[in-house]
């Protein structure tokens, strides 16, 4: 059996997991840099958080309320960022997600500096379900976003973000409408960050402004990039990893987030493709040696 | 009826003016040739028609119907297609995915049609088939970044043609080929139009406008100063000085 | 004397000689500004040799080339846009070190382009496309080049305009200048030149005198086929 | 009482032109958004305390702050940026954000997590505008900003030097044709937006009277807004839009009362203000 710490850290990558993939189909399919993506973690946080406290929702409901919410802010939202294009796109959402954590900081209605407590782990069969249990829950939806994710990419709206992402004008040209497609890969990022901030909020029971941070959104972008932009698999390993190294480097415990910085920052200056990108070291040797192994295939 | 009706089509850029009271017709079937020197607004006219600018006057008509104003992915979706001067195709995709990308078009206007798989059996063999008839037939998995200049060109006319165009614009698809090369292209843009696909062509190498088009349109500063057969075109002493100079200082 | 010799691309070789006025002629997309661009070092040739004054400056720097005393007016003039018409010329003289020697070519610059002077203190970006033309051709002299390179001066200028320029080039070549022009307006080119080149689709298909090339009728059938 | 909140908000506006200013001049050359720019900043802080230490004169303190942040700003365009110029927007991006992580907790360790001292007791007068009264500190925070404005001012518009800063922010292939040296350029740039940041740093260190590890945390951030205000890489922009943030803030938080933290002001500020002008207030495209 894995003990209660594995549980929780697993739960915890799991959750990262989620908010990476959703990041990657708004930054790595569509080509559109989020620095806020946290901002939509807050607020399906939030949405479920209140639904649960004070609308007295169950789980299930303010689980699914909160992606629908955070997708439908994250459309609105999208409306700005379409103005803005590049290094300017990045400080707008920047700004958003200073400024959504900023709101939940200040108005009362959101429980301000204080966060919100008191909201139980989902119940299934009438009890509360155990750590396992919400393991079980997390590995759920991401099998769940990974098949949408899959959907997604083989369908005509992964091929349409491809296109904008590599070249919007030329996008517009194949018939491809850039402003629909962009604001719907906002809205389904945006949602699937709103899932996983219900999970965050029913499995920590009690959420403060600052886990919804820009600092959280830059921790959800290092996966990102870490494992490989606009793959499926970068993101997972990315989140993985990254989300694996403060318990590993327990006892570098002094130094850990020191080495978080110089390894982005050295991952960024010698494999820029993320550890498992296209152009990334591990994947040229893993297709030199299938080439060895089969060749004349072409 | 023309295809294509422009007129008193002006453009101007932070007060230049890039195209003056231009009007043009091009007819169902031909291949018509925008000649002129650099800089006298052939491109600009490629982009007015097909939506990446917005004309400050004037009227486009396709098919009897004004589109001037309208965005570039409407103006595609009606039957207008372009390569472009500086080839533009998706680097990373591969060369069947470019050509896909464009071949999606019917899908794109809704959300429901949008989400059903890309790569069916049939819509990567009538791809692979657009590849094959603009002369590539192998490596369709390769990414197009890889391409020679050549192919690129090749791939850019796939992609325009996957949008089922009635209406094909090519802004100078020899530039930058070698002689052989632009012979090749040369035939290809012969066959499209034999399989009846009206064609406007931008183009430098004089042989390959002379060779092809039946008929000729010559800008110069944004405005049109001649129209007509290329013999005719040759000879005209305004195109002549617009091309070579005036011999005086 | 020999200037330069290069071999482009597609193996294009010509020189340029002391005092000499040479131009290369062509329609669009020949290549012609790849060609300016890689005497001034903004291009890598992929192979070839560019010499100057006898020393191989292929692998050099721009930078380098214009302390040399090449300068480039560059297709498009590129006038630098938030600086004023004076500054966009004290650029011009950044490779002179001597404060006199730069008041007396701005007073060069002014007494040979008198509009400049008259704006001297508005910014690059509201002069007229014409007088655009003239900063960067006084720009590019200002700084007492060796080798002055000329990359489609007529483009987007109106006839009148055109002449005006062509005025200049060839007053400057009767001063001693050395110059190379790029043109896309054979008569006129052919017309100031001594000796000219025409390129084709990225080859030089013909050469001679400019006397010679203006009689050509093959000249004309580069342009225009037939 | 407003005229004392003006006179913060001038101080506070003061200390973002000097930090924003280095960002500004990176972003006019290289199109990079230098975040480690605040690790820059909160090393001129940490270097002019540990000067101040050393030598028991602010005014060395101050310099030894802008030397050493001059130098760190020449080796992070060297090593880290210009590798990577020729990638995505989003890797230097990261990057950046690495470097400044590992910076903030490099202070951390060496310095220790509290906030230290910086107690430069400077002898300077107050000084009295009408109502308008500035404190000893701020009329000096106020004063070393507009004479390293004008010092960069006069640098810009006065000499050959500055000419080619200019031209190379706007133009640098064409700028390389007249004989500068536009990468040289580019490292003098970060050289002299770093030793601002320098500054930016130890003054504030001594206006607030502490220096800690994530000083630079709120600054790093805002003033990427600021500047994106501005007109991401307009000099006068940048300083107008530093001013008129310090003053909001103060103003609008002092004295309206309102319930919003200050520091997401600036960005509210920056997302209304691009809605309308696509590229900042003196931005163009």
């Amino acid at each position: 059996m894995l003990s209660g710490y594995v549980v929780t850290v697993l739960i915890t990558i799991g959750i990262y997991v989620i908010l990476a993939l959703s990041l990657n189909m708004i930054t790595g399919y569509a080509g559109q840099i989020s620095l806020g993506h946290a901002a939509f973690m807050g607020i399906g946080a939030y949405t479920s958080a209140l639904l649960y406290t004070r609308a007295e929702f169950s789980f299930w409901p303010a689980f699914f309320v909160a992606g629908l919410v955070a997708g439908a802010v994250g459309a609105v939202l999208a409306i700005p960022c379409l103005r803005v294009r590049e290094d300017f796109l990045a400080i707008t959402t920047m700004g958003i997600n200073f400024v959504v954590e900023a709101t939940f900081l200040y108005v009362p209605f959101f429980g301000a500096g204080m966060g919100i407590g008191g909201i139980n782990p989902p119940r299934l069969f009438g009890s509360e379900i155990s750590k396992p249990g919400f393991l079980l829950l997390v590995t759920g939806v991401i099998a769940a976003v990974i098949a949408v994710d899959r959907w997604l990419i083989r369908s005509w709206i992964g091929l349409a973000w491809a296109a904008i992402r590599e070249d919007e004008e030329a996008a517009g040209a194949m018939g491809i409408d850039v402003v629909r497609f962009k604001v719907l890969a906002f809205t389904l990022g945006s949602a699937g960050a709103g899932l996983a901030g219900s999970l965050y909020a029913h499995f920590l029971t009690f959420i403060m402004p600052v886990n919804f941070g820009f600092g959280q959104s830059i921790v959800i972008l290092s996966m990102v990039v870490f494992g490989g932009i606009g793959t499926l698999r970068g993101p997972i390993v990315g989140a993985i990893v990254l989300g694996a190294l403060p318990e590993i480097s327990r006892p570098a415990m002094e130094y850990r987030t020191l080495l978080y910085g110089i390894l982005l920052l050295m991952l960024m200056r010698y494999q820029p493709d993320g550890i498992l990108g296209e152009r990334s070291l591990l994947v040229r040797g893993w297709h030199a040696l299938r080439q060895q192994a089969a060749p004349m295939k072409n | 009826m023309a295809l294509l009706e422009i007129e008193h089509l002006t453009k101007e850029f932070d007060g230049v003016t890039a195209l003056q009271d231009v009007n043009l017709q091009v007819r169902e079937g031909e291949i018509l040739g925008v000649i002129g020197p650099n800089g006298a607004g052939k491109t600009t006219l490629f982009n007015c028609i097909t939506g990446m600018f917005s004309p400050d006057r004037g009227t486009i008509r396709f098919r009897g119907e004004p589109i001037q104003g309208r965005r570039p992915h409407e103006i595609a979706r009606r039957g207008i297609a372009r390569t472009f001067q500086i080839v533009r195709p998706f680097p990373a995709l591969s060369l069947t995915d470019n050509v896909l990308v464009a071949y999606g078009h019917r899908y794109y206007p809704r959300l429901g049609a949008s989400t059903t798989a890309s790569r069916t059996q049939a819509s990567l063999q009538a791809c692979h088939r657009l590849l094959d008839r603009v002369g590539m037939a192998a490596g369709h998995e390769r990414a197009a970044g890889t391409l020679p200049l050549g192919f690129k060109k090749r791939l850019e006319i796939a992609r325009a043609l996957a949008l089922n165009p009635s209406l094909l614009l090519l802004d100078e698809p020899s530039g930058g080929l070698r002689h052989e090369e632009s012979q090749e292209l040369l035939e290809l843009i012969r066959r499209l139009n034999q399989e009846g696909i009206t064609i406007v062509l931008i183009e430098h190498n004089m042989p390959i406008v002379m060779g092809v088009c039946r008929r000729l349109v010559v800008l110069d500063h944004g405005i049109q100063i001649a129209e007509g057969d290329p013999a005719a075109i040759q000879r005209n002493p305004q195109v002549i000085e617009a091309y070579l100079g005036k011999a005086s200082v | 004397m020999t200037y330069g010799e290069f071999a482009a691309v597609r193996g294009v070789s010509f020189d340029v000689h002391d005092g000499d006025l040479v131009t290369i002629i062509g329609a669009n997309g020949a290549g012609k500004s790849t060609i300016l661009r890689s005497v001034m070092g903004l291009l890598r040739p992929r192979a070839g040799k560019i010499l100057f004054r006898g020393e191989d400056i292929t692998a050099e720097p721009g930078y380098l080339r214009a302390r040399r005393g090449i300068s480039l007016v560059p297709e498009g003039r590129r006038i630098l846009p938030d600086l004023t018409v004076e500054e966009n010329l004290r650029l011009g003289t950044y490779v002179l070190q001597d404060a006199g020697e730069v008041a007396a070519e701005l007073e060069r610059a002014y007494s040979l382009f008198p509009q400049l002077r008259a704006r001297a203190r508005q910014r690059g970006k509201t002069l007229s496309g014409g007088e655009q033309q003239m900063l960067a051709i006084a720009r590019a002299l200002v700084g007492r080049p060796r080798l002055l390179l000329l990359d489609e001066v007529s483009l987007g200028l109106m006839p009148t305009l055109v002449e005006q320029t062509f005025q200049t080039i060839k007053e400057l070549y009767r001063q001693g200048a050395t110059i190379l022009l790029v043109e896309q307006n054979a008569r006129m080119a052919l017309s100031v030149a001594t000796r000219g080149y025409v390129l084709e689709t990225g080859t030089i298909t013909l050469s001679g005198t400019a006397a010679e090339l203006a009689a050509d009728p093959k000249v004309k059938r580069a342009y225009l086929g037939g | 009482m407003i005229w004392q909140q003006i006179a913060n908000g001038i101080a506070t506006g003061a200390v973002y032109a000097l930090t924003t200013l280095g960002l500004t001049m990176v972003y006019g050359v290289l199109r990079v958004l230098h975040v480690a720019h605040a690790g820059v900043y909160a090393l001129g802080a940490y270097v002019g305390l540990w000067a101040f230490r050393a030598t028991g004169s602010f005014w060395l303190s101050l310099v030894a702050a802008m030397a050493a942040c001059a130098l760190a700003g020449l080796l992070i365009e060297r090593f880290l940026y210009a590798p990577l110029l020729h990638l995505p927007r989003i890797i230097p991006l990261i990057a950046s954000i690495g470097l400044f992580i590992a910076m903030e907790e490099a202070f951390r360790i060496v310095a220790g997590p509290y906030a230290l001292a910086y107690d430069a007791e400077v002898r300077f007068g107050s000084l009295a505008l009408g109502p308008l009264r500035l404190t000893g500190p701020q009329t000096l925070i106020l004063t070393v900003t507009l004479v390293l404005l004008g010092l960069l001012w006069l640098l810009l518009s006065r000499s050959k030097v500055g000419l080619a800063m200019r031209a190379t922010a706007m133009d640098a292939e064409i700028t390389s044709s007249f004989g500068v040296n536009t990468r040289a350029i580019i490292a003098l740039n970060f050289l002299i937006g770093s030793a601002m940041a320098g500054a930016a740093g130890a003054l504030i260190g001594v206006y607030d009277n502490q220096v800690w590890p994530t000083m630079g945390s709120v600054p790093a951030y805002k003033c990427l807004a600021i500047v994106v205000l501005g007109g991401l890489g307009n000099i006068p922009g940048s300083v107008l839009a530093s001013f008129l943030i310090g003053l909001a803030e103060t103003l609008l938080i002092g004295i309206v009362a309102i319930p919003f933290p200050r520091d997401a002001l600036a960005f509210v500020a920056m997302i209304l203000v691009l809605m309308f002008r696509p590229y900042g207030l003196l931005g163009k495209g």
